[in-house]
């Protein structure tokens, strides 16, 4: 680690070490703005060119009275000068707010680490809100951890007394001198937050300005005094070359989609109800009138999907999101959309369950669902998103398959690619797949079951086609007449071709190629939400001179498999199958192939830290 | 399309090959053989209009339609029909529904359709009773129904589809009855002129789990004492002779006879125009009071903005202010940094 | 059981330990705190006592009354609600849920129970938005208003609760507000006395997502001339200083000045217990009118005979007619034969 | 075959053969009465001690038009004087009223089989209704059959003429001149159809005596003529002793949870809403009010199942019974009452599918909606019954588990069960189950989640109960107390404990003991309602002298497994997995065993036939 010293202003003269990577936690109330602060630290970061990954983490939906342990909000920011993969596993710095904050987030802080409280607000019931019975700053809670003790509020109220305003006005400041140390802390510019604030506050300058100048205080408080001995320095990244920003999954889902349309020439429609964490995703698309998306907030989820089913019916492309409990009252239409075999693109952003469960954590749990939860034999096509950035891609290779096929498709994220963030390198719109579409006009031996004798897709005939009026339905129909028919060797035709053309999916997928060892001891598979720590523990296995012929392959391709998958699998001595559920894919694994992999199951409503994971490797190669 | 370059339908063109698979007898024969006689007179290309259902005999409806067809499953078929009208607002959307499948398990859908005043055309086959599935009693059977899954009689208190519709918003709210077609054909013609969502109560007979549920109203003689039409700027006359009808008495109504000082233009003259569902509600609970008559017709039909259209509307005007959306453009938006080679 | 061997109750016996996790400034702690007091009135065991609820900021409610309480799922409330009191008619069941849970996912279950009359009490808080879900508009958000899925306004045109809830036949129906603490006492107490189905609308306030939905009528000095409270067998009077009132006309309803000619007893006098729907669905609508004030109070409180205690009667009598049933017999039944050893 | 030749009365001398069994098929429109027809010569058959099984062949829900094609109903009849298993693959004597019957029927008679056709319906235009271009009576399509042409009609009319009824009432009785020639043939009484139609038609004597005419006038016609040379005699079979009655799947499962009702002493909820094939059980107990059962025929499945989790919760045996597409709806609902751990049975009765399918076709192919169709780990207990009188058995069992363990139980059957009869052995009163019941009443010590040590069952605590109020819910529960809680372990734990709550009933059912060989070359595993044509098909082989050894598990309890399966599973070199469906059961066994087992799927929507499982295990041992 280098370390420059360097003197500052002040004359005071301090280290500056270049450190590889960092990670960051602003913890406070629900009302003290922690996500505006990470996301300004995060855009900082980002322009700077640095890696970087987040994650917010909200209270439960409501919103707890003000100091308390439920209403604790945090945000985290994991950057650095070489690739990194997830928010991190603990923290370096962190920055609590208050008592509550403080004692839901400290054990997440490494030892030694870096610790800022905001000294004022640590009175009598500060410490009786956050169930404290004693002060931490007093007796020996935070021996072991380099504790900044400020009093923010009052070094906030200083810096703006010129101003004039109100003291709540003032303390609103605060997180922004916190923010300002942080920038000092880490040698960096304030320039972009100063741009930012001009522009959130153009109606209000005077806000702007307390804002600037709190953060300046702060940054030169840290200046000022003796409290830091160290500043960091983490050099940019060498990331692939080209256009960035800054992504959740949900907002990258939504892109997709409207990229999908376009590329298709396909009008969006999104019937919705609302559930967390898949609410974002309407959200955004409301916002895109101008692209011609319909959105439409349906009274239950039975109508938010039953409606995307008519909008396909009526050639565009229909899609609906929700979340594990409105899936669930899903199933009975998607069994509909397999029977009339039309294209639809369904959103699983997975959470904790069973029920209403844990509605704000994430977890994997809905994976045999998407392939089994309907009634009779309805096969459906399911893909994974395996990072914020790839909703993107995803969303474009379902809307692909569910319009080629006719067929609908299940898209599997979860809570913590919904709400995580990571820099995401924006697509020309050449790389864009295209998205061909053919709807039938001529009436000329249109028959509404005759199949494309490759795809095995039926012809899609919209409403308002002169000559093609035709009826269709859920009852079992005449291979391709689709009059009713409930000829017993004909329902067994059918039934096999609707498999077969799901399975035909797979000649239209690439193979998987294993990443590290191509073969050898072990073979880790995963799929969705998981790929970040997992292929994190990796690199850290290998950085640490791990001799072991370790592979991994990360599926997003679910439903149906890569059609190499079988083989890759004979090709290492033991498979593990790391998920945040009880062993779903491990199942389908097992059943399919017949081989005897193992599960790691972590079901805690929160991912797996990159250190369980390589201590699992390290387990089962002992 | 200007309609002079339409083909001349005739009813036949709207029958399909489809064996009719309802039993002999059936009052859904004379439903399907009208809405295929005003299809034809709707100077509508036959490709633009779509026919929607659940599940149900009612349902089945659309195999025998030479239309577009979607039978869905049940009680769904108004949110699958938004679903189309909110993409092809241009088509003509119709769905076919029975009492169960539109009032039990689609209760939901139908009254949130009538409340965002979907331009959708409901016909709603009530024969109180589940037919398909071999005669439970339905919402809008009479209390005390005896019926397979209630053999010592129905505990629930029927809906009245009508109040519930306007109850819901509805901007249209009709009843017809299966047997008469002239009527019938009447009122499914002003449902078809009706911009938004319309919901046509069609009194239906089932003759194998449930004969003779409107016999008061149907049978020659007792009809007219049973009945009143509703005609908009007509005056609600009824009985044998056109001896009766309805008045204003207060806040309520009263039957009289006509006659000894008492003149049509004394009776409550219909106004189904009334901007207040108050006025139309009043006329659907009349029934339920001592000697009064069953209303049919036409109870409610006022103007609104579709649903569809506000939808669409919306979209342009976002793209008048903003442009048609380009996705490079979205793609790149908010902050974003080049990482250079 | 004999009230006299009750125990004396207080609010704080319907407190619970768990912290309550609404947003400060919430109008659901306001009929929280009612609900306490009017159970601690009501003569009735707490063990009797059961609150359902679907899910929501709303149906959170039962966490915090110490008395049997089953936080179900979204819009599930009402069925849930049915079986439990199917069971155990005498239970005093109520059920908490706000607009999205029981008019938009559970609209069908609402209208079902209410047709039913099963005797379940149910706490309509109406803050006409989606709280929970950190807001989205409700089926009751007013046309055109922008929220988290409508940033370009919302299209749909709201329900009333209290048409919809009368068009589905309910036989008491009431509207009271979060703030005006007597005045929901009183309506809780009225729906507590009612023997069916008894909807309460609840005007809640969410000042976090929906700050002031109800500004106009809770607001000090604007209230009295937006709002006119509906009391039994009383004029209907309002403004300021109790100077307007609504009056008949014809079908209609009319604002008068009182004064010069015009007194209390010409205006229109409140009878909750008209048999006819048509009378409170009249009420329902007037707040629509130009110049008229909003109802609050009980606008429809009929008798009529409970589902619950139908559904017990009927096995009472099939018992009294053949005698409890004996297994044996029951397994023995039909045509049987004996194969020999 | 045992031959007498007796003398008849009428002089005429004819060979009575004594045979082992028969299988007779009524058919003919919806209108003719086929039903009662089949269900009087059940009865009498049955009466006489012969084994049998039955099986009704509806027309689609909708009656067709009179003399279509989709208009034909038909009713099965298997007797035997040795134990069967199945209605029969293919008839030995079939009755067609009309055209459109015989061109439904004919493919299922055997070569040189009876045919007995009403040639009075044979009319240009009935030819035409049932799609005949030609006469099968004038052209050759007959050949190949015993053909006896009967001019039942007219035959009828002049059997009547006396009576002075009107001719459509004449013409109704003609079932009952074909039962009397089948009668005859079976030299069976009539006594029992006689007292029957005494008692059905107590009201209308006259018609009484008319339908007893026509039968006698069938059976004195067949005396009279030289029609029949042979007439039949199947004796007794050696059934276990014990009073029986014929009884169907959907009866039965009504007769259980009645049963289990008193035998827990808790009133029994029905919440359903119907649906083909279900409906009947809600009507059956719609009828036992005199037992307290309450049945509320709800707006929807989801009021159906809410409400029964409802009654459950104030203390009733709740339950609700559906099939796929009601099953689907019912998914969410599931999730909370996993999630509060309340007893609940769903009955799931099969139909062919996916979405609307084939309404009254049955079908095996929700095993994997029931394992799996739900949000997040919701694991539940599933139970199939194996014939229709074991249905009876189901109930209890599925009532038992749930009671006793605090869960909800899925109950599997199909239409084919659920329509289908067989004698059934009613059982004494003593020798049910018992199903003890304990409610919490003491106030001390009391937790909702504090579970039974030995059960993990919580306990039952109902409103009304002083002292006991408590708040539950589907929000993830601190293990013991109950409360809201959203920790990491603690959901861990609580998702583990909902596991092996359900994994502990493994120990609390019976092992699996193989029919046949305890080990060997071939084992056979199934559920539901393959067991008759898989148990009659071994039976086969085994009377065919077949040499192989093989075994047959056929499994009631499908989660959990019995404990012993795997290592059953071990003990042959090969297993064969027969399912209506595309191999469901297959796919878990594969999962759970890593067994190589083969699927033999069938999915026409109609039960395997016995030679088809003979010739598939043939297929396999070769
Ligand atoms: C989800 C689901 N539940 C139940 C059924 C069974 N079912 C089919 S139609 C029907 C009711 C039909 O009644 P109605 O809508 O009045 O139509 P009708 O047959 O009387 O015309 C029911 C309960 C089904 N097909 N799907
Ligand atoms: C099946 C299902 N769909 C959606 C949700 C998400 N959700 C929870 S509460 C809610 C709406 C709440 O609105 P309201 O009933 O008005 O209650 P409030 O929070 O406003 O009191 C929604 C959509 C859910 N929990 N379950
Ligand atoms: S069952 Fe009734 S409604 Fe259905 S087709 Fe037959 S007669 Fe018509
Ligand atoms: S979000 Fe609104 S409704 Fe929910 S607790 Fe907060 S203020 Fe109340
Ligand atoms: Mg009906
Ligand atoms: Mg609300």
């Amino acid at each position: 680690m280098a370390t420059i010293t360097t003197p500052s202003e002040t004359g005071l003269r301090r280290k500056r070490e270049v450190i590889d990577q960092a990670v960051i936690r602003f913890a406070g109330d629900s009302g003290d703005g922690m996500q505006i602060t990470g996301s300004q630290f995060t855009n900082t970061v980002a322009l700077y060119g640095n890696d970087l990954s987040t994650f917010p983490d909200y209270p439960a939906e409501i919103r707890a009275p003000a100091g308390t342990l439920p209403g604790v909000s945090g945000f985290q920011v994991h950057f650095s000068s070489s690739e990194i993969y997830t928010p991190g596993d603990s923290v370096d710095v962190l920055i609590a707010m208050n008592p509550a904050a403080l004692k839901v987030n400290l054990a997440d802080l490494k030892k030694n680490g870096i610790l800022i409280v905001n000294t004022d607000s640590f009175e009598e019931n500060d410490l009786r809100k956050a169930q404290m019975t004693s002060n931490p700053l007093e007796d020996h809670t935070l021996d072991g951890f380099r504790l900044f003790a400020v009093d923010l509020t009052k070094l906030t109220r200083a810096a703006l007394a010129e101003l004039g305003l109100d003291t709540k006005s003032m303390d609103r400041c605060k997180n922004f001198f916190a923010l300002g140390m942080c920038y000092w802390l880490y040698n960096r510019t304030m320039d972009s937050t100063y741009r930012w604030l001009d522009d959130k506050f153009k109606k209000k300058p005077l806000l702007a300005e307390a804002n600037k100048l709190a953060m300046k205080a702060g940054y030169s408080y840290c200046e000022a005094t003796e409290a830091f001995q160290v500043t960091y320095e983490i050099p940019p990244a060498k990331l692939t070359p080209g256009m960035y920003r800054n992504i959740s999954g949900n907002a990258a889902l939504a892109l997709g989609f409207v990229a999908a349309s376009q590329k298709s020439g396909l009008p969006l429609f999104l019937g919705s109800y609302p559930i967390t964490p898949a609410s974002d995703i309407l959200h955004e698309l409301s916002m895109y009138k101008d692209f011609g998306v319909i959105t439409f907030q349906a009274e239950d989820e039975i109508a938010a999907i039953t409606s995307a089913i008519g909008a396909a019916y009526a050639g565009a492309l229909g899609m609906t999101t929700t979340s594990g409990p409105g899936m669930a009252l899903k199933t009975e239409a998607l069994g509909l959309a397999v029977a009339v075999e039309l294209p639809l693109v369904v959103c699983d952003i997975q959470r904790g369950g069973p029920s209403t469960g844990l509605p704000t954590k994430t977890e994997q749990a809905d994976l045999l669902q998407a392939l089994y939860g309907r009634n009779s034999e309805a096969p459906i096509p399911v893909i994974a998103a395996s990072s914020p950035g790839d909703c993107f891609w995803v969303a474009l290779e379902a809307s692909r398959i569910a319009v080629k096929y006719m067929v609908p498709v299940i898209v599997l994220s979860d809570g913590y690619l919904a709400n995580g963030a990571e820099p995401w390198r924006i697509p020309e719109l050449k790389d864009l797949p295209e998205i061909p579409v053919h709807f039938v006009t001529d009436p000329e031996g249109f028959l509404p079951y005759k199949r494309d004798p490759q795809t095995l897709a039926r012809p899609w005939a919209i409403p308002g086609t002169p000559g093609l009026e035709h009826r269709i339905g859920g009852i079992e129909k005449k291979d391709v007449t689709g009059n009713i028919n409930y000829e017993p060797l004909n329902h067994e035709k059918m039934v096999r071709l609707r498999a077969a053309k799901v399975e035909a999916i797979a000649q239209d997928i690439p193979e998987v190629v294993p990443a590290g060892e191509p073969d050898g001891d072990l073979l880790i598979v995963s799929w969705g939400s998981t790929y970040g720590s997992i292929t994190a523990a990796l690199r850290a296995l290998q950085a640490a001179g791990n001799t072991h012929r370790i592979g991994h392959v990360h599926l997003r391709h679910l439903n149906p498999f890569p059609r190499n998958l079988g083989e890759v699998l004979k090709r290492y001595k033991k498979v593990l199958v790391p998920e945040m559920n009880m062993g779903q894919l491990l199942q389908v694994l097992r059943a399919k192939y017949l081989v005897d992999a193992e599960g790691y199951n972590k079901i805690q409503g929160r991912p797996f830290m990159v250190a369980e994971i390589e201590a699992k490797i390290e387990e089962v190669l002992a | 399309m200007a309609t002079d370059t339409l083909p001349v339908y005739t009813k036949k063109d709207f029958q399909t090959d489809q064996e009719v698979r309802w039993c002999p007898g059936c009052g859904d024969y004379a439903i399907l053989s009208a809405v295929q006689s005003v299809f034809a007179e709707l100077k509508v290309p036959r490709e633009k209009f779509v026919f929607i259902s659940g599940i149900g005999c009612s349902s089945r409806f659309p195999y025998y339609m030479n239309t577009f067809g979607f039978h869905t499953i049940h009680g769904r078929a108004p949110a699958v029909a938004t679903g189309v009208k909110l993409v092809h607002p241009e088509l003509d959307v119709w769905v076919a529904t029975g009492d169960g499948d539109s009032l039990s398990i689609g209760g939901n859908h139908t009254i949130h359709m009538l409340r965002r005043n979907v331009g959708l055309k409901v016909l709603m086959f009530n024969n109180r009773i589940y037919g398909l599935t071999k005669g439970q009693y339905s919402p809008t059977s009479e209390f005390g129904k005896k019926a397979k899954s209630t053999p010592f009689g129905s505990l629930d208190r029927p809906f009245d589809p009508i109040s519930l519709a306007i109850g819901a918003e509805a901007t249209f709210v009709a009843r017809s009855v299966d047997v008469f077609q002239q009527h019938l054909k009447d009122t499914l013609k002003a449902a078809a002129a009706h911009k938004g969502s319309a919901y046509v109560e069609i009194l239906q007979n089932c003759n194998i789990f449930n004969d003779g549920a409107w016999k008061t109203l149907t049978e020659k003689d007792a009809r007219s004492e049973h009945m009143v039409q509703l005609e908009h700027g007509k005056p609600l006359v009824f009985g044998k002779n056109r001896e009766k009808g309805i008045r204003e008495n207060g806040l309520n109504l009263e039957v009289v006879q006509l006659g000894n000082g008492i003149a049509e233009h004394d009776l409550l003259i219909h106004d189904a125009a009334n901007p207040n569902p108050a006025y139309a509600f009043l006329l659907s609970r009349m029934e339920y009071l001592p000697d009064f008559p069953t209303p049919i017709g036409v109870f409610r039909s006022v103007e609104a903005p579709r649903y569809e259209d506000l939808i669409a509307k919306q979209i342009q005007d976002v793209i008048a202010q903003r442009g048609k959306g380009d996705l490079g453009k979205l793609l790149r938006a908010g902050d974003t940094w080049e990482v250079k080679a």
